[in-house]
């Protein structure tokens, strides 16, 4: 992946394409459609998104079919595609497995898997979290096996292929494996989040294709991507929370007046723009960290990260409060996105987490 | 006490087995309703009740004390609370001959009672709502839609709030009528919730009908008819602010016997929880000895719903914090439902920031907006 | 001390009458005359509370010239006294010293060090906090002395006698010193509550008489009946600022409106309103606990402490906040609570320091 | 810029060690005002002024590396901050030809001025002022009170806002008027503050006269020669966001070189602070970068002044929390005498709730009460 080189103004653009494409395709009538079908896949919405406008192949050089293109520009996607709550793996497979990957730097894999991302045509998923115990590998002369559980695997029920991060003898590997591998169960959780399913993964001596060397520093980098792109989307349904509770804001009326016009509802609402803001301003400058400098891209991925799990969580609970009752409602968009406000906090280390690793990085800690 | 409690024990003893072997896991509608005939049929639901209802007469400290022992023995919460805590009392001031004979079938769960207040456009501002209750011949005839009215899925009766007098001020006007959910032109909608239940009810009014009689109360006293019901409802938050210390012991207890230790920042704010938690169970208990002693609560519960729902609230988002990973996957389902639950404790029966507008003008006098 | 006997009714008269009392004998204009003179005492103030109405000896039994009475009364003293913010040495004499020398459990100083504490007729202090290294003791053929420094010692300047809580060869001890010895400096410290000046005293050998022996459990009950004082004055100074801020509210108009018609100020005063009761029910309920249940005392007393500790310097922020910029300034009430509170907040452990040893008794940390 | 700041480093290599060997630790007045005056000798306290009037005609982004160079040299800042930064490009903009010859004295502190604007009845509510200014042959009859008034016990004349229109609604009918201080019937009071400073000071009008050729701009609309101004000072919260994100860099510095290390509670505090004044810094730097670009900055001062300053005053509580005893004892002076100066920082230039009731009005479009 590049660094960005696109203005603010083509970005805007970009912005702007894109939510009008998600508005036609992915209303939250289409989004509630697709979460009863437990399907966990908005089809045509990915592959608007993918095909059309090349959004899962962002970060995949142009030589392998991509955009040749940088985190500011994904941070757009990703916001958006966050703010329209789209049923589509992009994080999974457009953001973690295409930069795990160029991460692990090994050409013939580049060269092998990214042009099916960048199209779209092949949906993959990283399994970073072990669920129990460490994940390991072994080797014989059939080449890798992987051996394991991982937890909170994104959109796993409709990855072809899942990339794997496992301990090796030597150190960490990234290995893929196909979702089919014999010995390889997915488990659907019962996830917090509606729009991204999320499964539990075992491995019970799944065959494997180590990816590059030695994976551990790109683990770091992975990470820190990561963090940046959780924080994306935290801003964009934050966003669209606040927009949503300004206008109940202005509409509703209690006590005879319009609620908006009370300061209890009225600072609330302006405290969330404060927020809103302030996330924009973190994703914006995280987004734009130059991607080789590793001490700048770890520093910043964790303040905005710790930021935006701090305060969308509490723009998506001050939502909730403005709406009173209604906002309690299955039938009100508020939990939709409150839940994945609320997974996207956890991924990648929640506040408390990203603080603690600032502190050693401040050597407050050891 | 000592006897009372001994009675209890006794009862529960023999009781609470039989109910089990008869229902096993159920966890159903029904298994609930005759755990409630079960109680009522020693008196244990409407031990408050004064004796010639079929009650104990005791006083709130009682309560309290037979609700801890219950709670020992692990029986389930009785689900005809509202008829029994909120409607029945208020049968037994206000209701005529008639619909005090509801009373007792509220106890042993003959008739299941739901209260009609809050509406779509009255949340918190109770006093402007507009369903209303027009005089014909000898019948209301009422028109009009009720919101997150508990167990109303259930109910057989309904107390309403509804308008009798479109040009008396906000609080005036307001009438309370008994409403049988089988009446013609009622229909109930349960309300699906952000944690997936449907615990409240909408109930849609066109042209229902019933007798004049079904009034409780005078005509357009509805307003004192209700305060008197919420009235009852508000001692009960001294009964919450234990259960949430004792609930935040627990989780401590939990805690700290985990193999790996919490981090020191949630061990800390677990220290606070349990800070904040001792400090409403004295302010509890001190409001309850209060009523105990025959004065009447003044304040106090205002203040103890307004801590109990922000701090319940925030106990629920660290249990969901505790839980990490295992929260989002489900795989801690407890915090995950919980987290989403507890949205509802600073709004509902009154929002957090109304309970701070009652503060400030009815108990510090400040000027009204 | 005793258990307290009175009841609410009888406790109720007894403030009505040191209200009375203070408004007459300590208004804030007399306050900020005692301030300014440098002197730390007002001593007709001093005179009428120790002698007329007792409240020096109320921790005194009766048969050493006290009211033989217990917390749950002194506490109703302390709330009053600092509503007030009455410049006298109630904390340091009428309640350290006083608990101190009993919990020495020492006949003969009892008979002589308490008449004089009781009638008011002697001030004492206890040094309790190390000022730098530790406080030791020596002992030979002449008596014990004591070396070392103590900081933040309440009243020093107007202390006849010191209590010294140091370390011996065996553990912990307490020992009285006369103000005025060879070897003591008292040096004046520039504090933040003008209203209980403290000091840094050192001792350079001074000449100590110990009182009872082992003093490190006393020490611990100190330290409790410390938190539950001082609690009890943050309660009195947050009622004090509450009333003080909700009268301001109720009568400073802006865009046309009293400012206490706005949710911002009136939720504010609310939220004040909320903490005060709290601050009462755990005052209250702390003062009346048993004080030979050690265990329960020290629970109790950490719970009430890491509560006032914690909101009463909100509530007088929150004061401040509310006036404006009139509450900003020196001629206004609000900044003598504040420093005094701010000081309370330290003294015997601020709200982190107690919830840490909370933890420590709810098994959350060895 | 590089060119731009080699010459300043030149300068400050030169004349600060001067000005030190001059008035060797001296903290007084006349020190810093001398300080003043070698900076506007060199063009560097008005290098963001017009070149027509003595400045360099730069942007922002070079003001804050000027600044950000001057704080590297320990050199203090200038006491006219008031002056150089608001009046004088009011005057640029608004002032007739007389009015105009001020600039160049306030740049070399010949004239030291202050702003009369808050009023004892109208803290928050600027345009609710009531300090009158009639009109009676050539001159203005003033009379009134002032308060909060920033360096008036130094100024040697003040930009006031008085009302000359009393029917005129709120914001209409306010005009803008030159007053030497030292005019009769004009007295000057200092505030003391709760920290014991006296930065401000109140002033009363007794039949004030000036001449109406003191008259800034057009009569009757001195409340948009006023808005100038402060929209000079809104600009300027993204450099004081800059100096809080450098504090707690500072701070943390300081805290992890200590021997005894923190609790870990606070630490985390102060890892909170760090992430929030990162945010801020960030914010701060996108606002100046648009500036720079020549958009009119919206919302974001109003976001950074609210931010800003609830985040600065939480950052002196640590400081207290972190000093401990030695904060009430004074022994860290410094922690004790932020803390109290930090009460301020919610209050001054506008209250955060009113900065929240701007946010909701004027950027959310939220109904006005």
């Amino acid at each position: 992946m590049n660094t960005s080189t696109t203005t603010a103004a083509e970005r805007a653009d970009f912005r702007a394409s894109l939510r009008d494409f998600l508005s036609d395709t992915s209303p939250e009538s289409r989004v509630r459609e697709v979460i009863a079908s437990e399907s966990g896949l908005d089809e045509a919405t990915w592959r608007g998104l993918a095909s059309d406008l090349g959004v899962a192949g962002l970060l995949i050089p142009e030589e392998f079919g991509g955009q040749g293109m940088g985190m500011a520009e994904m941070a757009v996607a990703l916001e958006e595609a966050a703010r329209a709550i789209a049923v589509v793996p992009l994080l999974a497979s457009g953001v973690l497995a295409t930069i795990a990957i160029q991460l692990a730097d090994d050409a013939s894999a580049n060269a092998d898997l990214l042009p099916g991302l960048a199209n779209g045509s092949e949906i993959m998923t990283v399994a970073l979290l072990d669920g129990g115990g460490v994940t390991t590998t072994a080797r014989d002369e059939n080449g890798w096996s992987v051996y394991g559980s991982k937890t909170a695997v994104l959109n796993a029920n409709i990855a072809q292929r899942i990339l794997v991060v496992a301990s090796t003898p030597t150190g960490t590997g990234l290995f893929l494996v196909d979702a089919k591998a014999s010995g390889l169960v997915i488990t659907p959780q019962n996830s917090l989040d509606l729009t991204r399913p999320t499964a539990l993964v075992t491995f019970e001596g799944v065959a494997a294709t180590r990816i590059g060397s030695e994976f551990s520093e790109s683990l770091n980098a992975l990470n820190a991507f990561g963090r940046i792109a959780v924080s994306a989307e935290l801003l964009g349904m934050s966003e669209k929370l606040m927009e949503v509770a300004v206008e109940y804001a202005k509409t509703r009326v209690q006590f005879g007046k319009p609620i908006g016009a009370f300061q209890a509802i009225k600072h609330r609402c302006s405290e969330m723009f404060a927020h809103v803001e302030s996330m924009r301003a973190a994703v914006g400058s995280a987004a734009l960290v130059d991607p080789t400098d590793s001490v700048g891209l770890h520093e910043q991925a964790l303040v905005v990260k710790a930021y935006c799990a701090r305060f969308a969580p509490w723009v998506a609970e001050a939502t909730i409060q403005v709406h009173g009752g209604i906002g309690f409602t299955w039938e009100h968009c508020a939990h939709l996105y409150l839940r994945r406000v609320k997974t996207d906090e956890i991924l990648f280390g929640d506040a408390l987490t990203c603080r603690y690793q600032l502190q050693q990085l401040l050597g407050l800690t050891a | 006490m000592e006897a009372l409690l001994a009675e209890l024990r006794e009862f529960l003893t023999k009781e609470f087995p039989a109910w089990r072997a008869k229902w096993q896991d159920s966890d159903t509608w029904e298994a609930k309703l005759d755990w409630q005939r079960t109680m009522a049929g020693g008196r244990w639901t409407t031990a408050t009740w004064p004796e010639e209802f079929g009650g104990r007469g005791l006083g709130t400290m009682e309560m309290l004390a037979i609700e801890d022992v219950v709670a020992q023995y692990g029986a389930p919460q009785i689900p005809g609370m509202i008829g029994v805590k909120n409607v029945a009392p208020t049968l037994m001031r206000f209701g005529n001959e008639e619909q005090r004979k509801s009373v007792a079938r509220i106890a042993n769960t003959d008739e299941f009672w739901c209260q009609g207040f809050s509406e779509p456009g009255a949340g918190s501002d109770l006093a402007s709502l507009r369903t209303r209750a027009v005089i014909d011949g000898d019948d209301f005839v009422i028109n009009g839609q009720k919101v997150w009215t508990s167990n109303g899925m259930y109910a057989t009766h309904m107390q309403l709030l509804a308008r009798t007098d479109i040009d008396a001020p906000k609080h005036k006007g307001i009438s309370a009528i008994v409403v049988p959910i089988n009446t013609p032109g009622l229909e109930v909608r349960p309300i699906k919730q952000i944690n997936g239940g449907a615990e409240f009810a909408e109930v849609f009014f066109t042209d229902v009908r019933v007798p004049v009689a079904n009034l409780i109360g005078p005509l357009n006293e509805g307003w004192n008819v209700t305060m008197t019901t919420l009235g009852h409802e508000r001692a009960g938050v001294a009964v919450f602010a234990g259960r949430l210390e004792q609930r935040i012991r627990n989780l401590i207890e939990d805690v700290s016997k985990k193999d790996t230790p919490v981090s020191p920042v949630l061990s800390d704010g677990l220290a606070e929880h349990y800070v904040e938690s001792r400090v409403l169970g004295m302010m509890g208990r001190q409001m309850l000895a209060k009523i105990a002693d025959g004065v009447a609560p003044g304040s106090e519960s205002s203040v103890i719903k307004m801590v109990w729902s922000e701090l319940s609230q925030r106990v629920d988002t660290t249990v969901m914090e505790l839980a990490g990973v295992d929260g989002i996957t489900g795989d801690d389902n407890a915090a995950k439902s919980g987290y989403l639950t507890a949205r509802s404790a600073t709004i509902a029966a009154g929002t957090s920031d109304i309970v701070k507008n009652i503060i400030g003008d009815r108990v510090l006098g400040l000027p009204r907006d």
